[in-house]
């Protein structure tokens, strides 16, 4: 193992694992971050959302956006998986269908980034899982 | 010199930084009452755990009250020594104290001498207002010492004694809360600890938890017993405390009351263990020579320097700590035994009689000599050489008893022949003395010339251990010598790793050696009462008309009449011992 | 006091203990930490021996081992239980719990059933409030234990 | 390397660990091993969350969801409702005592919300065992800064501005102290961690050394660069096995990366710490009997001055701090002082942890800015009183502490308000009291304690505690007579202000602040013999209703004593000269006719 020889040493060590545990600093205050969540049900799995997943969070990361990224399980819109939820900081959350990555980069770049909305919106008639 | 100003009681007082409020308050008359605290400076000795509480006093600002012993005096102080609350307090403390005291004091051998007592009198102290269950230990007791743990009030005077002083290290304080006391090892008794019996902790305690084992019944029936021939022997220190327990100074020599004494009680042959002192100088002396000769002339199984031997507390200390050296010290007995031993075979012969019809009580200042008389190998067949040994108090407790009024006493002289002695054997008394008595007879034996300056002022003193260099015409001495057990250890690790650069060392037990024996009047603490029976005791040297042990013409008859000389067959049988080594694990019961 | 003769491979492992200790006086309590652990207590052989190599005296020694209540001269029993008396298990009912194991074990704290099974000791305060109270019988700890639990527990040995 | 998505803390506190909170992780670690989520899904031992009454306690990351009292079964439900199907578990959600409704988010909670963590920061939240996770909140950096930017005058500055006061008990202003041990010259000094935590209900410093063992390490070091030490030692009691082992895992951890060991930083700067051991004595928490039991001695104090600043460990200056001080230090330093001086009081800036214990609802480790109220920590953390009883009185700084009532409740706690109320923060054991406690059974309880614990030195302790025991146990009894009272005020006044030690001096507290706060039920036990909570059993009365009583016999055939008489079906009635107070009789009787007087 090597030592950590200055000040400097440490700091950049720090900045290398900080990302062990953002994760669960971001839960701490996760109102003030965009979250959102990947329909992972055996449907969604099926759909390829596990891909999704693993991209948003890759994305998101190398893009420092300060998002929290969870996995939740099936939201009712099977023909449309995978299905993802983005909740923006104050804003309600919206339901995106058939998020396969080229997706899931548009929904980043325009609506995560830039507030703009994008195609494939599943209207708000929908009930969340925490609303069952 | 920084000095600090404060007030006690009101009164301004100046003292020098790191004086302690107990010092200053002394310093002004004001005498605050302590218990567990004494200090005794030229003895190495300071016990001031500032347990007791008894000497706390009012600090102004500070929010409890302060203990006397433990506080060091700071400058603007104001201090109160019996406000209400203080008074309140302390008696409060020495009720605690006593409501865990057995309530003997009438049957208790420290009764008159105890400080609990004192202290519980003078503050007036009329009922215990708490009280509850009292802590119970078992008895315990040795040849020597009586321990009676249930009367400990936890000062820890005697574990200090025990382990920094003598470094002994028998005692120590176990358990905790209620149950705490001070005890041996596994709480063992004495007997089966490495215990010297130096007495040093009996010297020290203020109640009656350590005292000496009482013999003065046995004089009593040994006296009253009419196929006894009994015959006392008393050893140089005894005579220069004595007086103090009928309240006589510190200091006064009562060599003449206490013979009177000993023969109104009764004693058939009052003598002198000094005559046994002189003859111990003619055998040690001796050796000492012989050792030395053979050593500068090159023999290699002659081992120096030469120990001393006739303090029994210091001979057990080398069989427990250091047996790999027990054929260094002399092995000559002590006084005490060599008495024993000349009196139950040279004067039993003389008198006609078996030795099992003579009774030989000593009085020594020693609570070690009870131990030393019950060793096996002084005695002939179950007869010991030494029957019975009492302590000074005990002396002063048998005077009482007979109702002699001591200090009227016409003075008196002690029988022939084994009660002439020198000055050399006087001086045995106090640290120093073993050793100049030695040279006195050693120089002249060794350069044939005559010593005409007998007092020999650098092996004198009080500091725990000595060195001086004494020119035997041309060649010199090296000498050592050292009082308290600590200090003696000290030395004997020298000698263990070949450092020590002595021909001879002399080695006593008890700080200040013999006038400060386990045995000895109680001092309190007070240093002072040493001093006076030091100066006491060559004070008594330089008025006898003979100063040299060999010059004591008994002496000389005896080893005319019946040893032949120093050394000889006889006196290797008699006057000669060996030493075991007791390193053995203290044993379990 | 039972005479205890120690193996003389222990009293070797027991010497170089306290030399790991390089005979410091100082580590005295971590010697004898050590030595209540090879031994599961510390008869009066052990402390001798450790005295002889630490170069302090068998009293001191025992002053140390009977002034703290981890060390104990007693061998401790197969299954050493201890009831927490630390405030939070004392409000919650400790005392009648520690109680009914008197009663069952028919031994006072302290000692240890005749069979050498059981040993009972009263301990401060493990730190598992919530659990209170608490009982710990060797490694493993009983929470929220009620009177009527004992017999239970018990029957689990 | 695996890109966790889900961390799953898991406490790792004594507490849960004792309900089986390490199976509940293996468990874990199996259940996600079976559903090929291991790369997804990292599951951590954290130190304590504090919620001890709701053990063990799992927390789920990101979403924070906080599932209590859960058992190693619960590991596939988790796994397989939560982390799959994304899913709550909803039995093993925390119940509002109050609304009954459950609440999945730890922010929510009652027992949180209030809560302000600094000396916890990191306990429940990182894994104690990892360095790496603690360097990533920021760890060590405090140290590396004060090193590399500040002169240790500077630093103790930043101590001394931020009013930190020892979380010890006494509050002594840490860094005076600091200041102290740096001005005594000597060629050898000591940083000394106190972690003897010995009050009985208290785990504090337990749970620091569980949950953050680094943050105690970097500011040992702290504190050695300043007052110029190269040595830190650690007094902890054996009794804790689990804090013991983490803390040498640290010390490892901390050494490998070179944060302790020679030449920290590259600085020149050397300080290394080791363990010592405390065998059982609850004195030894006095910082003069800790050190003489470093030094291998029995642990007795010994009289101040020298204070350990001046002559400590060794004779050498010796810098003493609790575990809880120590772990405020790297906030301070990170944080600035001017940021902690703005929590808590203008006196006793910061916060305070916590062990709240005895008869409240949620049982914990808690940690509140200093100025919070009794009422808000006992009702409002602490969710009230166990079972709807009501409020007696809280305990506070333990055998050292006094009990406080009702009046007290608004009492904002800090140094100063607690000691001007007769009872003192001690190291922060809180133990509250309903209806059925009796304050001098109470009183008595601590008492025992504090004579189990007295070293014996000094008379006050020794036999002063002793005494005022056995006058307690005698009014317990109903043996109190007149004058008792004055003669145990008097004794427990002379003992506060004789006892050698903190510790003797501040064993009368509980005595004198029930004397004081519950002075009838004092009387009601000597002047009427009666306990009015009802249980001292020797003042208890047992009496049958003869208007209940059908005379079946029962009572009196399972009475142990034949203490009940009467013909059959006639009224019983009981000698209660005879009678053990068993209750045996109240258990059969069918009719409810026995009651206890």
């Amino acid at each position: 193992m090597s030592k950590v020889k200055n000040l400097q040493d440490l700091k950049k060590m720090r900045d290398d694992l900080k990302g062990k545990i953002t994760l669960r600093e971001k839960s701490d205050h996760p109102d003030s971050l965009v979250q959102i969540k990947v329909s992972m049900a055996t449907c969604g799995i099926a759909s390829g959302a596990r891909d999704t997943m693993n991209y948003m969070v890759d994305e998101l990361e190398s893009q420092a956006v300060d998002a929290v990224v969870t996995q939740t399980g099936c939201m009712g819109y099977c023909y449309a998986e995978p299905t993802i939820e983005v909740t923006l900081p104050g804003e309600k959350p919206v339901v995106f269908g058939q998020v396969d990555t080229k997706k899931a980069s548009e929904i980043i770049e325009k609506y995560i980034k830039n507030g703009e909305l994008v195609d494939g919106i599943i209207p708000d008639s929908y009930e969340t899982i925490d609303k069952k | 010199m920084n000095l600090v100003k404060l007030t006690i009681d009101n009164k301004p007082v100046v003292v020098e930084k790191g004086t302690t409020l107990l010092e200053a308050a002394k310093s002004i008359g004001v005498n605050i009452p302590s218990l567990c605290y004494m200090k005794m400076d030229d003895m190495n000795f300071e016990n001031k755990p500032g347990g007791c509480r008894v000497c706390v006093v009012e600090v102004e600002g500070r929010r409890n009250l302060a203990p006397a012993c433990k506080t060091e005096c700071m400058e603007g102080m104001e201090v109160h020594t019996h406000s209400v609350r203080v008074i309140n307090a302390r008696r409060t403390v020495v009720e605690l104290i006593l409501s865990d005291h057995p309530p003997e004091c009438l049957t208790c051998a420290k009764s008159g001498e105890c400080e609990l007592q004192d202290l519980a009198q003078n503050l007036g102290i009329r009922e215990i207002h708490y009280t509850g269950e009292q802590s119970t230990y078992k008895g315990d007791q040795s040849p020597a010492i009586i321990r009676e743990m249930d009367k400990c009030i936890m000062c820890r005077r005697c574990e200090t004694a025990c382990n920094e002083v003598q470094t002994v290290g028998v005692l120590s304080a176990v358990n905790r809360g209620f149950e705490s006391v001070v005890a041996p090892a596994f709480e063992m008794d004495l007997d089966h600890s490495v215990c010297t019996y130096c007495g040093q902790c009996v010297a020290v305690c203020p109640t009656g938890a350590l005292t000496e084992r009482d013999y003065t019944w046995k004089v009593i029936e040994a006296l009253v017993d009419p196929a006894k021939t009994v015959v006392v022997q008393t050893a140089p220190a005894v005579r220069a405390a004595l007086g103090e327990a009928f309240g006589m100074e510190a200091g006064n020599l009562v060599t003449g009351k206490m013979v009177a004494a000993l023969r109104k009680l009764g004693f058939d042959y009052v003598f002198d263990t000094d005559f046994a002192a002189d003859l111990t100088i003619m055998e040690e002396g001796t050796e000492l020579l012989d050792r030395l000769n053979r050593h500068l002339n090159g023999d290699q199984d002659v081992k120096l320097p030469i120990l001393t031997s006739c303090c029994p507390g210091w001979v057990k200390f080398f069989e427990h700590h250091f047996p790999e050296m027990k054929d260094v010290p002399s092995t000559a007995k002590s006084p005490q035994q060599m008495f024993g031993s000349i009196a139950k075979s040279y004067f039993a012969k003389k008198l006609d009689k078996k030795r099992e019809d003579l009774v030989v009580v000593s009085v020594m200042p020693c609570l070690a000599k009870k131990y030393e008389c019950t060793r096996e190998e002084f005695s002939v067949n179950g007869d010991a050489d030494v029957n019975v040994s009492i302590s000074t108090r005990e002396l002063a407790q048998l005077i009482r008893n007979a109702n002699i009024d001591f200090t009227s006493l016409t003075d008196e002289n002690f029988d022939n022949p084994l009660g002439e002695s020198t000055g050399a054997s006087v001086i045995f008394g106090t640290t120093g003395g073993v050793i100049e008595a030695a040279v006195r007879t050693a120089y002249e034996v060794h350069t044939g010339k005559t010593l005409e300056k007998v007092d020999f002022e650098e092996l004198r003193g009080m500091e725990g251990s000595r060195k001086a260099t004494v020119d035997f015409d041309g060649l010199k001495l090296n000498i050592g010598i050292a009082h308290g057990l600590g200090n003696a250890r000290k030395l004997l690790e020298d000698v263990k790793s070949g450092k020590s650069e002595f021909h001879a060392i002399e080695i006593m037990a008890c700080p200040g050696g013999c006038i400060g024996g386990g045995g000895q009047p109680y001092h309190h603490g007070d240093v002072d009462i040493l001093k006076k029976r030091q100066r006491a005791i060559y004070e008594e040297d330089a008025g006898k008309p003979i100063r040299k042990s060999h010059e004591n013409p008994f002496i000389q008859e005896l080893y005319a009449e019946f040893l032949g000389k120093p050394l000889s067959d006889l006196s290797h049988e008699l006057l000669h011992t060996h030493y075991f080594d007791r390193k053995k694990k203290a044993e379990v019961k | 006091m039972a005479k205890v003769k120690i193996p003389e491979n222990k009293v070797q492992e027991l010497r170089d203990l306290c030399k790991n200790f390089d005979n410091e006086p100082g580590e005295l309590i971590n010697v004898l930490h050590g030595a209540q652990g090879m031994f599961g207590y510390l008869p009066a052989e052990v402390q001798e021996i450790v005295a002889d190599e630490m170069n302090v005296s068998v009293a001191h020694v025992y002053g140390v081992v009977t002034f703290y209540s981890f060390f104990s001269m007693l061998p401790k029993g197969k299954h050493p239980i201890s009831i927490c008396m630390g405030t939070a298990c004392y409000v919650r009912g400790a005392e009648k719990v520690l109680d009914e194991f008197k009663r069952h074990l028919e031994v006072k704290v302290g000692e240890t059933t005749p069979d050498g099974k059981y040993s009972l000791s009263c301990l401060r305060c493990v730190g598992a409030c919530g659990l209170a109270p608490v009982v710990t019988i060797g490694e493993r700890v009983y929470g929220r234990v009620s009177p009527e639990d004992v017999r239970g527990i018990l029957e689990e040995y | 390397m695996a890109k966790y998505k889900n961390h799953i803390l898991v406490c790792g506190g004594t507490g849960c660990r004792a309900s089986e909170s390490e199976a509940i992780a293996s468990n874990l670690n199996a259940s996600l091993s079976e559903n090929n989520l291991q790369d997804d899904v990292q599951v951590v031992r954290t130190g304590c969350f504090g919620f001890c009454e709701k053990g063990p306690v799992v927390k789920m990351v990101p979403d924070n969801t906080f599932y209590v009292h859960v058992a190693p079964d619960d590991a596939e439900d988790i796994v397989l409702e939560h982390v799959i199907k994304g899913r709550k578990v909803e039995r093993l959600l925390y119940v509002d005592p109050e609304t009954k409704e459950h609440v999945s988010d730890s922010r929510h909670m009652d027992f949180y919300k209030k809560q302000l963590r600094i000396a916890l920061r990191n306990c429940g939240f990182i894994n104690p065992e990892n360095i790496d996770e603690y360097i990533a909140r920021d760890g060590y950096s405090a140290l590396g800064t004060i090193m590399e930017e500040m002169t240790p005058e500077a630093a103790i500055n930043v101590v001394k501005d931020s009013g930190l006061r020892g979380r010890g008990g006494g509050g002594f202003p840490s860094g005076l102290k600091w200041e102290l041990t740096r001005k005594s010259e000597a060629d050898q000094k000591y940083v000394v961690c106190n972690a003897d935590e010995g009050d009985p209900g208290a785990f504090m410093d337990r749970s620091i050394l569980e949950g953050d063992p680094h943050s105690v390490l970097e500011a040992m070091a702290i504190c050695g660069y300043c007052i110029g030490a190269d040595r830190g030692l650690i007094y902890i009691r054996a009794e804790y096995p689990l804090a013991i082992k983490r803390l040498k895992i640290a010390i490892e951890q901390a050494r490998d990366y070179g944060l302790l060991g020679n030449d920290i930083f590259g600085t020149g700067f050397n300080f290394d710490v080791e363990i010592r051991y405390g065998a059982g004595a609850f004195v030894c928490g006095e910082e003069t009997a800790l050190i003489h039991s470093m030094e291998g001695l029995r642990g007795e104090p010994t009289v101040k001055p020298p204070f350990p600043a001046q002559s400590g460990y060794k004779e050498k200056p010796t810098n003493v701090n609790n575990v809880e001080t120590f772990a405020n230090i790297p906030a301070i330093f990170l944080k600035g002082a001017d940021w902690f001086k703005k929590i808590g009081t203008e006196k006793s800036p910061g916060t305070k942890v916590f062990a709240l214990a005895g008869k409240v609802n949620n049982v914990g480790l808690i940690e509140v800015p200093m100025g919070t109220t009794l009422r808000e920590v006992i009702f409002d953390i602490g969710g009230g009183i166990k079972g709807g009883k009501k409020f007696k009185a809280v305990q506070t700084g333990g055998p050292s502490g006094g009990c406080l009532t009702e009046d007290h409740l608004d009492l904002a706690i800090d140094y100063d308000g607690l000691l001007a109320s007769g009872s003192m923060m001690g190291s922060g054991g809180m133990i509250v009291m309903d209806e059925d406690d009796c304050m001098v059974s109470v009183a008595k309880f601590y008492l025992d304690f504090t004579v189990e614990e007295s070293c014996g030195k000094c008379t006050p302790c020794r036999v002063g505690n002793k005494r005022l025991h056995e006058m307690l146990d005698k009014i317990t009894l109903g043996q109190g007579e007149e004058g008792d009272l004055t003669r145990l005020r008097n004794l427990a006044n002379v003992i506060k202000d004789t006892a050698l030690c903190g510790l003797g001096q501040t064993s009368p507290n509980p005595v004198l602040s029930t004397m004081d706060n519950f002075p009838e039920e004092y009387q009601s036990h000597v002047k009427e013999s009666k306990c009015p909570a009802g249980q001292c059993r020797a003042l208890m009365q047992y009496v049958i209703n003869s208007k209940l009583c059908v005379g079946c016999t029962l009572c009196s055939r399972v009475c142990p004593v034949d203490a009940i008489s009467g013909e059959k079906k006639l009224p019983h009635v009981i000698d209660s000269s005879v009678c053990i107070k068993c209750g045996a009789c109240i258990e059969k009787c069918k009719f409810g006719a026995i009651s206890i007087q």
